[in-house]
């Protein structure tokens, strides 16, 4: 294993979509920085801007209007990047699945290293899912 | 002119590689320090390193319209100039007979050139977003760079020569700078400068992860994301010894002292991390108007005291 | 001249994808163009094709913090339609869970309202603060969000009653956080600087606008459901309604901060009042006829309008969340703030896109309307076992 | 305002152009010709003094009823306004120019039923994704009885599949 | 024909010939012009070896006992400033060729150079106040014909800048008189005047105005910007950036170094520095504000004044090399920066900062070499502006003038935000959809902007050469050389050139850095990253004139009340003596009566007439 890939397992930034979710899986995963989760003890930090991430924890059924710019936004990623598909509905659509304006799940249109269930999934699985995803490098 | 042994000293000690090195300990201690403000663990101490290193393997994407090579080349700049920086103070601290009679004014114009450079950088990246942070990054620049002159010129005026040897020889004769009154205001005003020079909160209005985004470097990533964040590092190592040769009595690696300056060194970087966490981040016309008003007349109150004596 | 700073959809001071377009005049921000959808998804209609029993799992699904009110506001509705009453017990049990739910929702804005203006550590604080009253929540609920507590005529889940006592001391904890956190924002200068005079919206424009919530009685505007329109034990309990004066950021995060300790004071007296009893009330049937279900959630008042037509889902399903009403304002309190204050500001009517964008149809293509008899649905779950023993032996 | 002297000040002003009803002590509803619709809705919030709320609107067959909801917060009681914009075409004056806050519930209703606004001062959908057809109505019950919605799916066989295994249907009452 | 006449004859004569040339072959005006400029420089190259070389004419004795004497003077440092304004003219009529092709300009615009050059060149070398008097009211009519050859809006900025520079002119005429009356002579090599007296103190005064208000300093500085937009940048980059600054220190630095006494600290001597201070700061707060490159570079012509002003005003040593350095550099990074100015206004037709952006892929030489000027004139190390102003620094640092050390440091700041101002809205930044086929400029027109760059480097990287060679002998090297002197610059660790060495590894340290990761491979996104959402190019191009909004719009209403009045012109000096300005203006006006030739003919035969005098006494 390379050093730049041991140190990627160290040091995962995160980068956080919505892509019409009902937002709490976003609020669990802004919990995970908070003090009784702490992910930064992994080296986890959450970033603003999509050149800078190392993981992708996109969350939601993907929404019509949405869509083109999930495809987007992961060509704009940086190589290697995870891309984890967080919650009910982000797997597999959960119970807007029948929605007109749903295209998804996201796992169509990008390639999708792993799927973290639970609606919303708890702060401790989200971090489980992250850990686990890391160490299939 | 060229005496090579001053290569080694800027590749190896005190420059590039001590530098890096020791900026990055620096950033962690940062973090460390806020996640115990915050009640959180907080990163094992590899983790700037690991950082670094994970940037090194992911890829470089240049955004179309941005100049491939200025790009590139802008944090490389910043970063070469931010090392020579860290030269400088280091010789002259340890061995003060390298000192020019000019190299407090140098410091001070070479330390803006990390800052022009990510201003650059940003620029020639023609993200939007960047923009506003580069032009809030030379706004910010501008507003600080009016107190920090005065505030360390009360040393200079005191001491009566830029020459940081003078500088340093003074303050051991007479005692450091804080000991004076004008000398804490001073010190207190350079402070908040370095706050903004850093870009630490509640000046981090140039990065402004939450409004911009990563602001000024938003759209760098892998490798040069790195040499972006390890410029940053290195200004966070520099700007307390900074700090500490103008108003602290300086640095120095003989007996004893070796403690102090290493107590030095924490104290600063504690203050610096403390006032991080403890401020929210204020507006750039705040900012502005904060550094050329209370900030201002403070900086002029301490030369006004340091031309009485005091 | 003027030009466009994009903010969003997918931006770190947004948890949910949204776009405004600030046109800019150097930091300045003359106007402000919103742009929503994102997260439309079609609850709205969704919820025409759900039995009137499972809709309330779908309407706690709009928006993730106000997983408690649209629930609430929809049984309301329904309940309204039906013009029954609710046992006392569940009652109180639903107002323990919305109020909750506030504490969490407003330490959860006052956290991100901090980490919008980079003051991380309040971000922390009040999430550490927050954590207390999620644990409360699973202890009643049983979930850490979704709490799945509502249905049409009472609640799902009792709160066992020897575990009341353990909540108390915790509320105790709790008012003390909370008096830190609020002597924290109120004293400090730079947080006055940054939020004192910054997207101030006026009583006389609230009422244009109809802005709901804190957003409203920060500006003066004093509405509040709770005490208008009082639904269930609201009004068997006593509490203040806060308000302030200016309309600004600052005044929209201490009426928040101030209507936790009356949130603290609610659960308390349902707790002290509860006495063992039923929990749900027996539903039949739902006549034709409309209803109105109006709840106070954190962000202002839910509206719940349901329509039956005498069948097992309703017919129309109109739900209107609060901040509906409160992005639209941005548009006023925006304009000639700067770039570092827009986001402030839209943030500070702490809007849920979620909420906002439910409407829409379903799809399925070929025969959409559809209604399940109680055999249906146990056949439905024998075939569904079956299927699953099928997968299993090939295995 | 108390409910009555509200009931009888708009049957004063009205007449026979507006029909009052009650299901409870909290809930007035007003029924109100098309004409006087926007003179009602200013009535109320101007004169009378209620608090704008909200919107909503129902497919009937024959047209599209769309409502208001005017609360009086003092007194406890909600007054839900109603008109009938009648198909094809339904068309109503818009209010938003008396209250400002109507202004993306029109928005949205002409989005999901083509309810179409005069005076609107910007009447463009509200939540439209960019590839949606311009005469795509969601809401409209035509739209969803003849199926005529457009599929952008791009997983049209594995969605049939799905839906091939999906419940017996029963028809809507 | 005396050696010294050459510089002042050759391009008089010279200049007649374009006059002939009809428009069409202006090119061959230019290369004849070039021809006799390239001449004269080799000339002065020559002439530069010499020490001291003198000629003298009596012209005309008033009385029978006052003597007018037509007296050249050759020293160190008019040898050193001819030199440079032979230089400048050779640079500027080589990238005249290029500018002007396609341009409708008339051929007598070589002319005007040229005798521009004629004059300068007796301005500088004459040794009698009453004739460099005669000299710079020629340098005045022909700027007031040059900036009259530019676009729109020529006349009223050339009746600006005449009015001006005519009123400076009278008070020079005035001071002139005063010491002629007073001291009976007008050779200035025998002068040496004290000015303890009023006489003294009034007569100083009077040269001191029109020396700065040729350099363009504030309160007399308001021609410069008046001009900018109109005139030819060539133009701009001769004579108010370049030559003017030259003529106008030289004199400067002669009235404070040989015909007055100025004791250091005197009130004089802070009055002076005062002009300096206030000159920095206001001109470059006005240049910050600016939207045009040209008016926002005319403002740092005048905000670099300061430096020199408050150098030689000092009267301290080594404040004084610092000023006379910085003149020197700021020809040369100013020149640079006009012609840069030049070059994108030949390729794209504006100069207005909002329409341009991201030519830095389009025209990298221009990019490079403006650059280079930007960052020298910011006074970033290793380049040549540092040296200059750190030699002002180090002066008042000496004098213990905190407030003016504080004001130069803090300009220099303003200075660099207003250049990474124009850095970001020319050539980075993002294009404008409008610019797409935009070609490099010609080669005679790079030439001048790349030895311009290489001599900012040069003289940074080795500021002992030019310091060594022109402006040590000036003030006469052995009270620097000792103590705090300028030899100490180039001892310890600040060493320009192995800082520049240094930081060459550095960035070398970082290109490895980038070979040893991924960054070998770059990958080219189609889009920015702005939140996952595509925009249309043209509304998200933030312009330059974007960044400095809050500081003049929301910082607080008096600044922004002083922002909206400079722009007015209230700190304009020539607003404020509007009504003399006003009256002279109509004298003016009724002595001209604006047709070309009628001028040209005055001109010419005052010329025959001087020059038959000369050749044949």
């Amino acid at each position: 294993m390379s050093l730049t890939l041991k140190a990627l397992k160290k040091s995962p930034w995160i980068f956080h979509v919505n892509t019409g979710a009902c937002n709490n899986c976003d609020i669990e995963i802004l919990d995970c920085l908070t003090p009784r989760f702490d992910v930064e003890r992994f080296g986890a930090v959450l970033v603003g801007s999509i050149r800078h991430a190392d993981v992708l924890l996109i969350s939601g059924p993907v929404t019509k209007i949405c869509l083109p710019r999930l495809k987007r936004l992961y060509e704009q990623a940086p190589k290697p990047i995870k891309v984890i598909a967080i919650g009910a509905c982000g797997c597999k659509c959960g119970i807007f699945r029948d929605g007109y304006n749903i295209v998804g799940p996201m796992d169509k249109y990008i390639p999708v290293d792993a799927y973290i269930l639970g609606c919303p999934p708890k702060p401790e699985t989200i971090i489980s899912g992250i850990v686990k995803v890391l160490s299939t490098l | 002119m060229l005496d090579p042994i001053y290569i080694v000293y800027y590749l190896i000690f005190p420059g590039f590689l001590f530098t890096a090195v020791a900026g990055l300990l620096t950033t962690w201690v940062d973090r460390k320090v806020s996640a115990r403000v915050q009640w959180r663990v907080g990163p094992p101490w590899f983790q700037p390193f690991a950082d670094m290193i994970k940037l090194l393997g992911k890829e470089v994407i240049v955004p179309v319209g941005a100049r491939r090579t200025g790009f590139l080349l802008w944090p490389v700049v910043g970063l070469a100039a931010a090392t020579l920086a860290s030269m400088i103070l280091w010789l002259s601290n340890l061995w003060p007979g390298t000192s020019f009679v000019g190299d407090t004014i140098v410091v001070i114009y070479i330390m803006t050139i990390p800052a022009i450079s990510m201003i650059l950088g940003a620029s020639a990246s023609s993200n939007p977003l960047g923009i506003v942070g580069a032009s809030r990054e030379m706004k910010l620049l501008f507003a600080y760079e009016l107190p920090l002159v005065i505030a360390v010129l009360t040393t200079i005026y005191k001491v009566g020569s830029f020459s940081f040897q003078a500088v340093l020889a003074h303050q051991a004769q007479e005692g450091v700078m804080l000991g004076s009154v004008s000398g804490v205001i001073a010190f207190i005003v350079a402070i908040f400068c370095t706050q903004a020079k850093l870009n630490l909160l509640p000046f981090d209005i140039p990065e402004a992860e939450t409004e911009l985004a990563g602001g000024s470097h938003i759209e760098y990533s892998g490798a040069a994301l790195a040499v972006v964040k390890l410029n940053m590092a290195i200004m966070f190592f520099v700007m307390p010894v900074f700090l500490i040769t103008v108003f602290w009595g300086g640095i120095a690696f003989t007996g004893w002292h070796i403690l102090t300056s290493i107590l030095k060194y924490v104290a600063i970087v504690v203050i610096l991390v403390l006032i991080k966490n403890t401020n929210p981040r204020v507006r750039i016309d705040q900012a502005v108007r904060f550094f050329w008003g209370p900030m201002f007349i403070l900086s002029v109150a301490a030369m006004v005291l340091a031309v009485l004596g005091y | 001249m003027v030009k466009k700073i994009p903010i969003g959809p997918f931006h770190p001071i947004l948890e949910e994808p949204e776009f405004f377009e600030l046109h800019v005049d150097g930091e300045n921000v003359t106007e402000i163009d919103m742009k929503i959808g994102w997260s439309h998804r079609g609850i709205e209609l969704l919820s025409e094709h759900k039995t009137w029993d499972q809709v309330p799992f779908l309407v706690e699904r709009v928006c993730g913090i106000c997983s408690c009110s649209h629930p609430f506001a929809y049984v309301k509705a329904v309940e309204d339609l039906l013009g029954i009453e609710v046992p006392l017990r569940a009652q109180y049990i639903r107002l323990i869970a919305a109020e909750l739910e506030r504490l969490h929702s407003h330490l959860l804005w006052t956290g991100l309202a901090g980490h919008f203006i980079g003051y991380n550590t309040v971000f922390m604080w009040a999430w550490k603060y927050r954590e207390p009253v999620l644990d409360i929540l699973e202890a009643v609920t049983g979930n850490r969000n979704h709490y799945a507590v509502m249905r049409v005529g009472g609640v799902r889940r009792d709160l066992p009653q020897d575990e009341i006592q353990g909540i108390f001391p915790i509320l105790d904890q709790l008012w003390k956080n909370n008096e830190l956190l609020t002597g924290a924002i109120v004293d400090d200068p730079v947080i006055h600087a940054r939020t004192k005079g910054v997207g101030v919206l006026g009583k006389a424009m609230c009422r244009e606008y109809g802005a709901l919530g804190p957003t409203a009685r920060a500006g003066g505007y004093d509405v509040d459901a709770r005490r208008d329109h009082p639904i269930d034990a609201y009004d068997k309990v006593d509490f203040d309604v806060i308000l302030c004066e200016n309309g600004d950021v600052f005044d929209k995060a201490v009426v928040r901060q101030l209507e936790n300790f009356e949130s603290i004071k609610i659960i308390r007296q349902c707790l002290e009042q509860m006495e063992p009893g039923e929990i749900c009330a027996e539903v039949h049937e739902i006549p034709p006829g409309e209803g109105l279900g109006i709840y106070e959630a954190p962000r202002g008042e839910v509206l719940h309008y349901v329509r039956s037509d005498g069948g097992n889902m309703p017919m129309r399903h109109k739900i209107r969340a609060p901040s509906f009403n409160n992005i639209l304002t941005n548009e006023y309190s925006v304009r000639g703030s700067t770039i570092a204050d827009a986001g402030l500001i839209t943030a500070a009517v702490d809007p849920c896109y979620s909420c906002t964008e439910r409407v829409g149809v379903i799809d399925r293509g070929i025969d959409d309307r559809y209604i399940l008899s109680e055999g249906d649905l146990i056949r439905l779950s024998q075939e569904k076992t079956e299927e699953i023993r099928k997968r299993f032996a090939k295995e | 305002m108390e409910r009555e002297e509200v009931k009888k000040r708009i049957a004063e002003k009205f007449g026979n152009k507006v029909q009052i009803a009650e299901s409870s002590p909290k809930r007035v509803y007003i029924y109100a010709e098309n004409d006087i619709w926007v003179d009602l809705a200013s009535f109320l919030f101007n004169d009378l003094d209620a608090r704008f709320d909200t919107g909503a609107s129902v497919d009937d067959r024959d047209g599209v009823e769309v409502m208001f909801f005017m609360p009086f917060d003092r007194e406890h009681y909600y007054v839900t306004i109603k008109t009938f914009a009648k198909k094809p075409n339904p068309t109503l004056p818009s209010i938003s120019n008396v209250i400002i806050g109507a202004k993306w519930i029109e928005r949205e209703i002409f989005e999901m039923y083509e309810v179409t606004f005069k005076g609107h001062p910007d009447l463009r959908p509200l939540l439209r994704a960019d590839n949606r057809p311009e005469d795509f109505y969601p809401a409209k019950r035509e739209t969803k009885e003849t199926h005529e919605m457009p599929r952008s799916r791009d997983d049209g066989q594995e969605r049939a599949d799905e839906v091939a295994g999906k419940p017996p249907k029963g028809k809507n009452p | 024909m005396h050696e010294l006449l050459y510089p002042i004859i050759v391009p008089a004569i010279a200049g007649i010939i374009p006059i002939f040339i009809p428009r069409k072959g202006k090119m061959v005006a230019g290369i004849i012009s070039l021809a006799a400029v390239a001449w004269v420089f080799v000339r002065a190259l020559s002439l530069f070896g010499l020490w001291e070389l003198a000629y003298n004419v009596r012209l005309f004795t008033i009385a029978g006992i006052y003597p007018i004497d037509f007296s050249l003077r050759l020293y160190h440092f008019s040898a050193f400033i001819l030199l440079f304004i032979m230089f400048f003219g050779l640079l500027i009529i080589l990238y005249s060729l290029g500018f002007l092709r396609g341009k409708d300009t008339s051929s007598t615009y070589y002319t005007f150079i040229l005798w521009t050059l004629s004059a300068s060149a007796g301005a500088v070398l004459t040794d009698n106040l009453l004739v460099l008097l005669v000299f710079w009211e020629i340098l005045t009519l022909l700027l007031y014909f040059l900036v009259n050859m530019g676009g729109e809006g020529h006349e009223k900025a050339a009746a600006k800048c005449f009015t001006i520079l005519g009123f400076s002119d009278a008070a020079m005429l005035l001071g002139v008189l005063l010491i002629w009356l007073n001291y009976g002579t007008l050779s200035m090599s025998q002068l040496s005047i004290a000015t303890g007296d009023t006489m003294g103190v009034i007569a100083f005064v009077a040269l001191f105005i029109g020396a700065i208000a040729k350099a363009g300093a504030m309160p007399l500085h308001s021609w410069v910007p008046a001009i900018a937009v109109p005139t030819h940048p060539p133009v701009m980059a001769f004579l108010p950036a370049a030559l003017d600054k030259l003529l106008g220190i030289y004199l400067l630095a002669r009235l404070v170094l040989d015909i007055f006494i100025i004791q250091t600290g005197s009130a004089l001597s802070l009055m002076m520095m005062t002009v300096g201070a206030a000159t920095i700061i206001f001109a470059v707060m006005m240049a910050l504000v600016q939207h045009n490159l040209k008016k926002l570079l005319s403002f740092h012509a005048v905000s670099q004044v300061g430096y020199m002003i408050l150098g030689v005003g000092s009267g301290i040593p080594i404040a004084i090399i610092g000023g006379l350095f910085h003149m020197l550099n700021n020809a040369i990074y100013k020149g640079g920066l006009f012609l840069a100015a030049g070059a994108v206004e030949k390729r794209v037709g504006t100069t207005e900062l909002d329409k341009l952006g991201g030519l830095a892929g389009l025209m990298p030489i221009t990019f490079v070499t403006t650059l280079i000027a930007a960052l020298s004139i910011s006074g970033v190390p290793p380049f040549n502006g540092f040296v200059s102003k750190w030699l002002v620094y180090q002066g008042m640092l000496e004098g213990n003038y905190m407030i003016f050390l504080v004001a130069a440091i803090f300009g220099s700041a303003l200075t660099l935000a207003s250049f990474v101002k124009v850095i970001h809205s020319l050539f980075l930044g993002r294009k404008p959809d409008g610019l797409k086929d935009i070609k490099e400029v010609d080669f005679s027109m790079q030439f001048p902007m790349i030895l311009l760059a290489l001599l900012c480097i040069l003289f940074g990287v080795m500021a002992r050469l030019p310091l060594e060679r022109f402006i040590l002998p000036i003030v006469g090297g052995g009270a620097v050389m000792t103590a705090n002197g300028v030899v100490e610059t180039t001892q310890g660790l600040w060493n320009p050139g192995l800082a520049t060495i240094l930081i060459i590894i550095g960035i070398i340290v970082g290109l490895v850095i980038y070979a040893l990761s991924r960054a070998r491979t770059t990958r080219t996104d189609e889009n920015i990253w702005i939140g996952g959402n595509i925009m249309d190019s043209e509304e998200i191009r933030i312009p330059g004139t974007h960044f400095y909004k809050t500081v003049t719009d929301d910082l607080n209403p008096v600044f922004t009340g002083a922002f909206r009045d400079g722009e007015k012109g209230a700190m304009d000096g020539y607003n404020i003596i509007g009504g003399l300005g006003g009256a002279l203006v109509k004298v003016l006006r009724a002595m001209h009566d604006g047709i070309l030739s009628t001028y040209l003919s005055w001109v010419v035969i005052g010329l025959g007439v001087l020059a038959f005098i000369l050749m044949f006494h």
